[in-house]
């Protein structure tokens, strides 16, 4: 493998690895503050996918298509939230798979009634639709690196706004002492579903931008939503900055994996390598209740 | 076995959170038969001691010999092999087992392995006879086929003591055995360690001062992560560290 | 085994075989995949073959006709059931449908030896073609190899000297590498092997950009085609190095997806829906008045299944009872084919004709394949000589 | 100690249901539904098997879905052998393929139980969500293993050429096969339930209810639950040794995730903890998928949310439900 060619990889398992991370981020909020597991994660990344495409062909702007799409995926996520999972909050951990998985299931039949069995059309904006020459003779594609760069704006966002934002502090109090966060006189449950919607614009994101570049289909979701949480598991659940640093750690094991190993072996190298990780750490790389 | 060997003998062992030392080379050594009780003001880093003691926590430095064997790496279910029990601060039973239930399983881990998969453990006579005397020394024997959970607060407490006496230990680790007690319940379970002290040795760690000087031959002051002073109960009232760093407040409050 | 077993059968069978008498209905068992993420193609076959059946009136060979439908989850097990449940409870008379070839080995064993005919409109497994080669077999679409033959001939004939090859890590994937080999003679500069349903290929494309081919030949079908086809123009590949695909890739299920990136793409099927044949030319219009899309080479495939069936039936009067006859008549294929030419293969497998066709917008902007020249005159598959049936 | 019980005339009237079960569907007409119920009863036997672990012991694993299949692709696999004649390991020691079930179950078992003994060995290091998706995890591993070997078929699965033979009966023949099945699930349910009232079955519940009092008086429960653990792979297993056997085939679908998914909810829908519940959780799901699928194409709207209900209103299952007026509930 050459330099350029190694660097260019280097970009697609970082690439992979935001993508990864917009998910983790919203599942793991959702679990270090309401201690939900929510499967149905991967729902609201293949919703996010759908509305960004019929918003899109609505206005005819991808950007605005996705800055509908946002709020549109948390909407409906927060409505989700209230009618059910607010149920499940103080369940054990095996009703609240259960029940996701049942939203699971709806979600898909759902989307293929109001959208079609068929793959659906989603193209890549005009201004990002060429290559970018990044490193001589290795040109990529700019819609890649617009990913990219906004995953990692969005990182930088969201470490902000739970570092320095009341918000942030809430949440980083609910996490911790539900009591506390209810004797500042703030609603516990209002709380939640912002989190829930927060998560869910998150996971719309990550859903809209993909659309472009894969089929955007009934399905979608279940892929992305095993490596999602094979990223959390191994980050630490609970813990944003663990998240980060395994989705690119996923992203890179899985783009050299897939390049480097025989085509058996690089589908198992992810799992091998979670587990080798719980072998060590079984909490993750950053447990959150040390 | 050596008379003048201390049963169990903690050597400066230490245990670190981030900056904040819980343990900070605690020394205690306890003998065969008595009663030995810890206390210290909240803070002071007993729960972490016991934790290191029941093996749920490793320490970072030191070590702990119970009948002068070096137990310190030793796990948790080990320990109670070796003839080290313990009960727990916050009630920790088996709630959805009967209380017989309970205190069978206890004598289960010290009557042979259980990897037995046939026979009902409920006919083996060897597992519910000795379970029966635990309960008949708790008072608990017309409970027995109650369903713990649905035991008042002190009778669960009961239950963890009869549980941690059912195997016939050397060494019992009572923590806080009054915690939430009434004054007609704590009456009760100083009678019941009264009577235990006959067959056992006792190292209790306790809040309540009465409990404490009513029945300890020893008592060792933990404050800061250190014990400050051991010796009987006169000793520790007429002691000024402790008074100063503790006893004086507190017990002139309780 | 169960092969020996069957010919035993049908030889005491014909023994006992009584004058038949004609039947008053036929029941047809259609299996598709109508759940979960395949659901497309499951729909294409469904819709392709009621509507063969509506082209008869309703009346497969003049037959009271009922259609059983059943959705096989993509589950070999359900299938089987299904499958098992259709010939005991219902009784039917054939079995039609199946999309995909995991769920058809899981039925072609209990079917064919209840004595059952099934007509695949999709799934052609080469076991099936080969050694396991059944007399209550026929696969009225096409053999796994076949298409990938066609194009490796083309891109052998367009003389590119370096291809780089990618497909899926299951059978399917390998099978349509070989039987690209099987006719391209020139260098293979690299071959990837990727995870199954995976989404994103970057990683790949990097290393076939590095490899420096003349020419890039893929399988992936369904959603895979379209995230691969996407993909491949938005790494700016598309203008430097021409992709080639088996129809799969660029078809009516997934072209609309695919946007502007498939145009211009070449690839190789049966049928083509510019074909101009007076059987074609009817299917494609009635399919599009009644469904309001163009049909996809899934929906031919099971609108021939149903023109096959309503022939065979025809030409045994009615008399569907009498097996060997039913098998005889089937055989024959006496229907106008959509896709031209048509015979079976002694292994029940056919042999027709492959065509190149690109990916081009029509007059309405649709993106649609045209008809670009015929690979292939009467092609065979390569599995029939290890069928030991007549 | 047989007293005559409630529980022990249910269970009596349900076994003599069982068995009445062949003739009284030929009787109405619908002998087809035996094939059904075999399919069933082959589920309830990975249900039990999961239950064991789930319920009993607490240990909520989202792979099993992965013994049954290696059960069933050693049935497979070994099939395949003896049908084409071809050796499954070559070298010093040549061992062949078998049709025998006496030497290919066991196999199953054995190789179900293998893979669960590595696979606990790992994951009941963690807890709580970590342990229900390292399972996961693992059982995505042999998902994918399954697929890429191509040996076997890969993705598209592999035909079994001839059901096992097992001492001169005709287990092509639908009701023989039937009373097999049948046999083998009471036999596991007898099994699990002597295993559960035995110092072993104690000693799991225990570690559900409290694990570290268990540890504190004196259990190394790690090792309980690696055994239960394996016990429930094994069984599951077996239950995909029968099912190789029914279906004959096998192909990485009955691996999928969504296997495991659908096996948790078999034995929540029938009440966890219990030894009737995940027989009762499977018949009800497995009919329940059968009847709102013939319903309409698009059943899984209903089925979805019909999933949430239960968790959030009978989420001791359809037996506790029946329970909940007599106060009999033994969890």
């Amino acid at each position: 493998m050459t330099a350029a060619l190694f660097a260019e990889q280097v970009l697609n398992g970082l690439q992979l690895g935001v993508m990864l991370f917009l998910m983790a981020a919203g599942l793991t909020l959702v679990f270090g503050i309401m201690n939900l597991i929510n499967l149905a994660h991967g729902s609201l990344y293949m919703m996010g996918a759908y509305l960004t495409a019929t918003f899109q062909q609505a206005t005819g702007s991808f950007f605005l298509g996705l800055l509908l799409a946002l709020p549109a995926t948390a909407v409906v996520a927060m409505l989700v939230e209230l009618v059910a999972l607010r149920q499940l909050y103080d369940r054990d951990h095996l009703d609240q798979v259960l029940a996701t998985f049942g939203l699971i299931l709806f979600f898909n039949e759902l989307t293929r009634i109001i959208w079609g069995p068929s793959a659906y059309f989603l193209d890549v904006p005009e201004v990002l639709s060429g290559t970018v020459e990044v490193l001589p003779g290795i040109p990529y594609p700019a819609f890649r690196l617009a990913i990219l760069l906004a995953g990692l704006a969005v990182a930088a966002f969201l470490f902000f706004l739970i570092a320095r934002t009341r918000l942030g502090m809430l949440i980083r109090a609910g996490a911790s002492n539900r009591e506390m966060v209810s004797a500042l006189g703030v609603d516990i449950r209002l709380l939640y579903t912002l989190v829930f919607g927060l998560g869910a614009a998150l996971a719309a994101l990550a859903g809209g931008m993909a659309g472009p570049i894969l089929a955007v289909q009934v399905g979608m979701g279940e892929s992305i939503l095993i490596l999602t949480f094979v990223v959390i598991v191994i980050g630490g659940i609970g813990s944003v900055h663990g998240a980060l640093v395994a989705a690119l750690l996923v992203g890179l094991v899985d783009t050299f994996g897939s390049v480097l190993l025989p085509a058996a072996a690089a589908e198992m190298a992810i799992y091998l390598l979670m587990a080798l990780i719980l072998v060590w750490r079984p909490s993750g790389l950053f447990p959150v209740n040390a | 076995m050596n008379p003048s060997q201390p049963l169990l003998s903690v050597r400066g062992i230490v245990k670190r959170y981030g900056g904040l030392a819980a343990s900070d080379g605690v020394d205690l050594d306890v003998a065969t038969g008595e009663i030995h009780s810890i206390i210290g003001p909240n803070g002071a880093g007993k729960t972490t001691l016991v934790g290191q003691l029941s093996g749920e926590i490793r320490p970072d430095a030191g070590q702990i010999l119970f009948d002068g064997r070096d137990i310190t790496t030793v796990p948790t279910y080990r320990r109670s092999a070796l003839g080290l029990a313990r009960s727990f601060q916050v009630t920790s039973i088996f709630p959805r087992l009967t209380v017989l239930e309970n205190v069978a399983l206890a004598v289960q881990a010290h009557a042979g392995h259980s990897f037995v998969f046939w026979r009902p453990a409920a006919e083996e006579e060897r597992l519910r006879e000795p379970a029966r005397e635990a309960l008949a020394r708790t008072g608990l024997e017309r409970h027995a086929s109650s369903i713990a959970a649905t035991l008042a607060h002190g009778e669960q407490r009961r239950l963890e003591v009869a549980m941690a006496i059912a195997t016939e230990p050397r060494l019992v680790l009572l923590d806080e055995p009054t915690a939430g007690m009434g004054p007609e319940e704590t009456r009760q379970m100083v009678d019941l360690l009264h009577d235990l002290r006959r067959d056992t040795t006792i190292l209790l760690v306790e809040h309540d001062m009465d409990v404490v000087f009513a029945l300890s031959d020893r008592i060792s002051v933990l404050v800061y992560g250190r014990v400050i002073a051991t010796g009987s109960p006169e000793a520790i009232r007429a002691n000024a560290d402790v008074r100063d760093a503790y006893l004086g407040e507190e017990y002139a409050d309780g | 085994m169960f092969m020996k077993r069957a010919l035993l059968v049908t030889a005491a069978a014909a023994l006992f075989a009584l004058p038949a008498q004609a039947a008053e209905k036929v029941k047809v068992g259609f299996i598709a995949t109508m759940s979960g993420p395949a659901r497309a193609l499951g729909q294409d076959l469904l819709d392709g073959f009621k509507l063969g059946v509506e082209k008869s009136g309703g009346k497969l060979g003049g037959l009271e006709t009922e259609i059983i439908e059943g959705d096989d989850q993509l589950k070999p097990d359900v299938g089987r059931q299904l499958a098992d449940r259709m010939v005991k409870r219902d009784q039917v008379d054939i079995i039609a449908g199946v999309v995909f070839s995991n769920v058809m080995m899981a039925i072609a064993g209990p079917v064919t030896r209840a004595e059952t005919f099934i007509v695949s409109a999709n799934a052609g497994p080469s076991a099936l073609a080969g050694e396991m080669c059944n007399p209550f077999f026929f696969n009225v679409a096409w053999q796994n190899d076949n298409t990938h033959e066609a194009m490796g001939q083309h891109v052998q004939d367009a003389g590119y000297k370096r291809v780089y090859l990618m497909a899926p890590n299951y059978p399917a994937g390998t099978d349509a590498l070989a039987g690209f080999k099987r006719f391209y003679k020139g260098e293979i500069v690299g071959e990837a092997l990727t995870q199954i349903n995976q989404p994103d290929y970057a990683a790949e494309l990097a290393q076939l950009r590095a490899a420096e081919p003349d020419a890039v030949y893929v399988f992936y079908p369904g959603g895979m085609a379209v995230n691969f086809v996407k993909q491949y123009a938005q790494a700016g590949l598309k203008e430097e190095i021409p992709l080639f695909g088996p129809s799969f890739l660029l078809d009516q299920s997934v072209l609309q997806a695919q946007g502007d990136a498939a145009l211009g793409l070449y690839n190789t099927a049966f049928w083509s829906q510019a074909l101009d044949n007076e059987a074609n030319v009817e299917f494609v219009r009635g399919f599009e008045e009644k469904y309001g899309r163009l049909p996809s080479p899934y929906a031919a495939q099971a609108y021939d299944a149903a023109r096959l069936i309503d022939s065979a039936i025809r030409r045994v009067d009615g008399n569907i009872e009498d097996k060997d006859a039913f098998r005889e008549a089937l055989e024959a294929a006496d229907f106008q084919s959509v896709r031209g030419p048509f015979r079976f293969n002694h292994n029940h497998y056919p042999i027709q004709n492959y065509y190149l066709r690109k990916v081009v917008k029509d007059e309405q902007g649709r993106l649609v394949n045209s008809l670009e020249g015929t690979v292939f005159t009467d092609h065979a598959d390569a599995y029939a000589s290890e069928c030991k049936m007549k | 100690m047989p007293k005559i019980t409630p529980g022990t005339l249910g269970a009596v009237a349900a076994v003599a249901l069982l068995l009445a079960l062949p003739p009284i569907l030929d009787l109405v007409g619908a002998p087809f539904y035996v094939d059904v119920a075999t399919r069933i009863a082959i589920f309830a036997i990975a249900a039990v098997a999961l239950d064991l672990v789930l319920g009993y012991g607490g240990m909520v694993s989202f792979g099993h879905a992965a013994f049954i299949g290696v059960g069933a692709y050693t049935v497979g696999i070994l099939s395949t052998h003896a049908s084409n004649g071809t050796l499954l390991f070559d070298g010093a020691l040549p061992i062949g393929g078998t049709h025998s079930a006496l030497i290919a179950w066991p196999l199953a078992v054995l190789a179900s139980a293998l893979v669960a003994f590595f696979i606990g060995l790992v994951s009941l290091r963690t807890r709580g969500v970590y342990f229900i998706m390292i399972t996961l995890a693992f059982a995505q591993m042999i998902y994918f293993f399954f697929v890429s070997l191509e040996t076997y078929g890969g993705d598209d699965g592999l035909s079994l050429w001839e059901r096992s033979s097992l001492l001169g009966l005709d287990l092509y023949d639908s009701t023989v096969f039937y009373y097999l099945v049948i046999f083998i699930l009471i036999a596991v349910l007898v099994f699990c339930r002597r295993l559960v009232g035995a110092r072993f079955g104690r000693v799991i519940v225990g570690a559900r209810e409290n694990e570290r009092r268990m540890n504190a008086i004196g259990f190394p429960t790690y090792r309980y639950k690696l055994v239960c653990f394996t016990i429930s792979g094994a069984i599951a297993g077996l239950a995909g040794a029968l099912l190789a056997n029914q279906t004959e085939f096998v192909s990485p679908s009955l691996l999928h995730w969504t296997r495991s998914g659908e096996l948790i909810v078999m034995v929540v829908l029938g009440g966890m903890g219990t030894l009737l519940g995940p027989v009762v959780g499977a018949i009800f799901f497995l009919l329940l998928e059968d009847v709102l699928s013939e319903l309409t194409q698009h059943w899984m709207i209903i089925f979805g949310p019909l999933l949430i209900l239960v968790v959030l209103f009978a989420n001791r299952g359809l037996l506790g439900l029946l329970r909940r007026g007599t106060g009999n509930d033994t969890r």
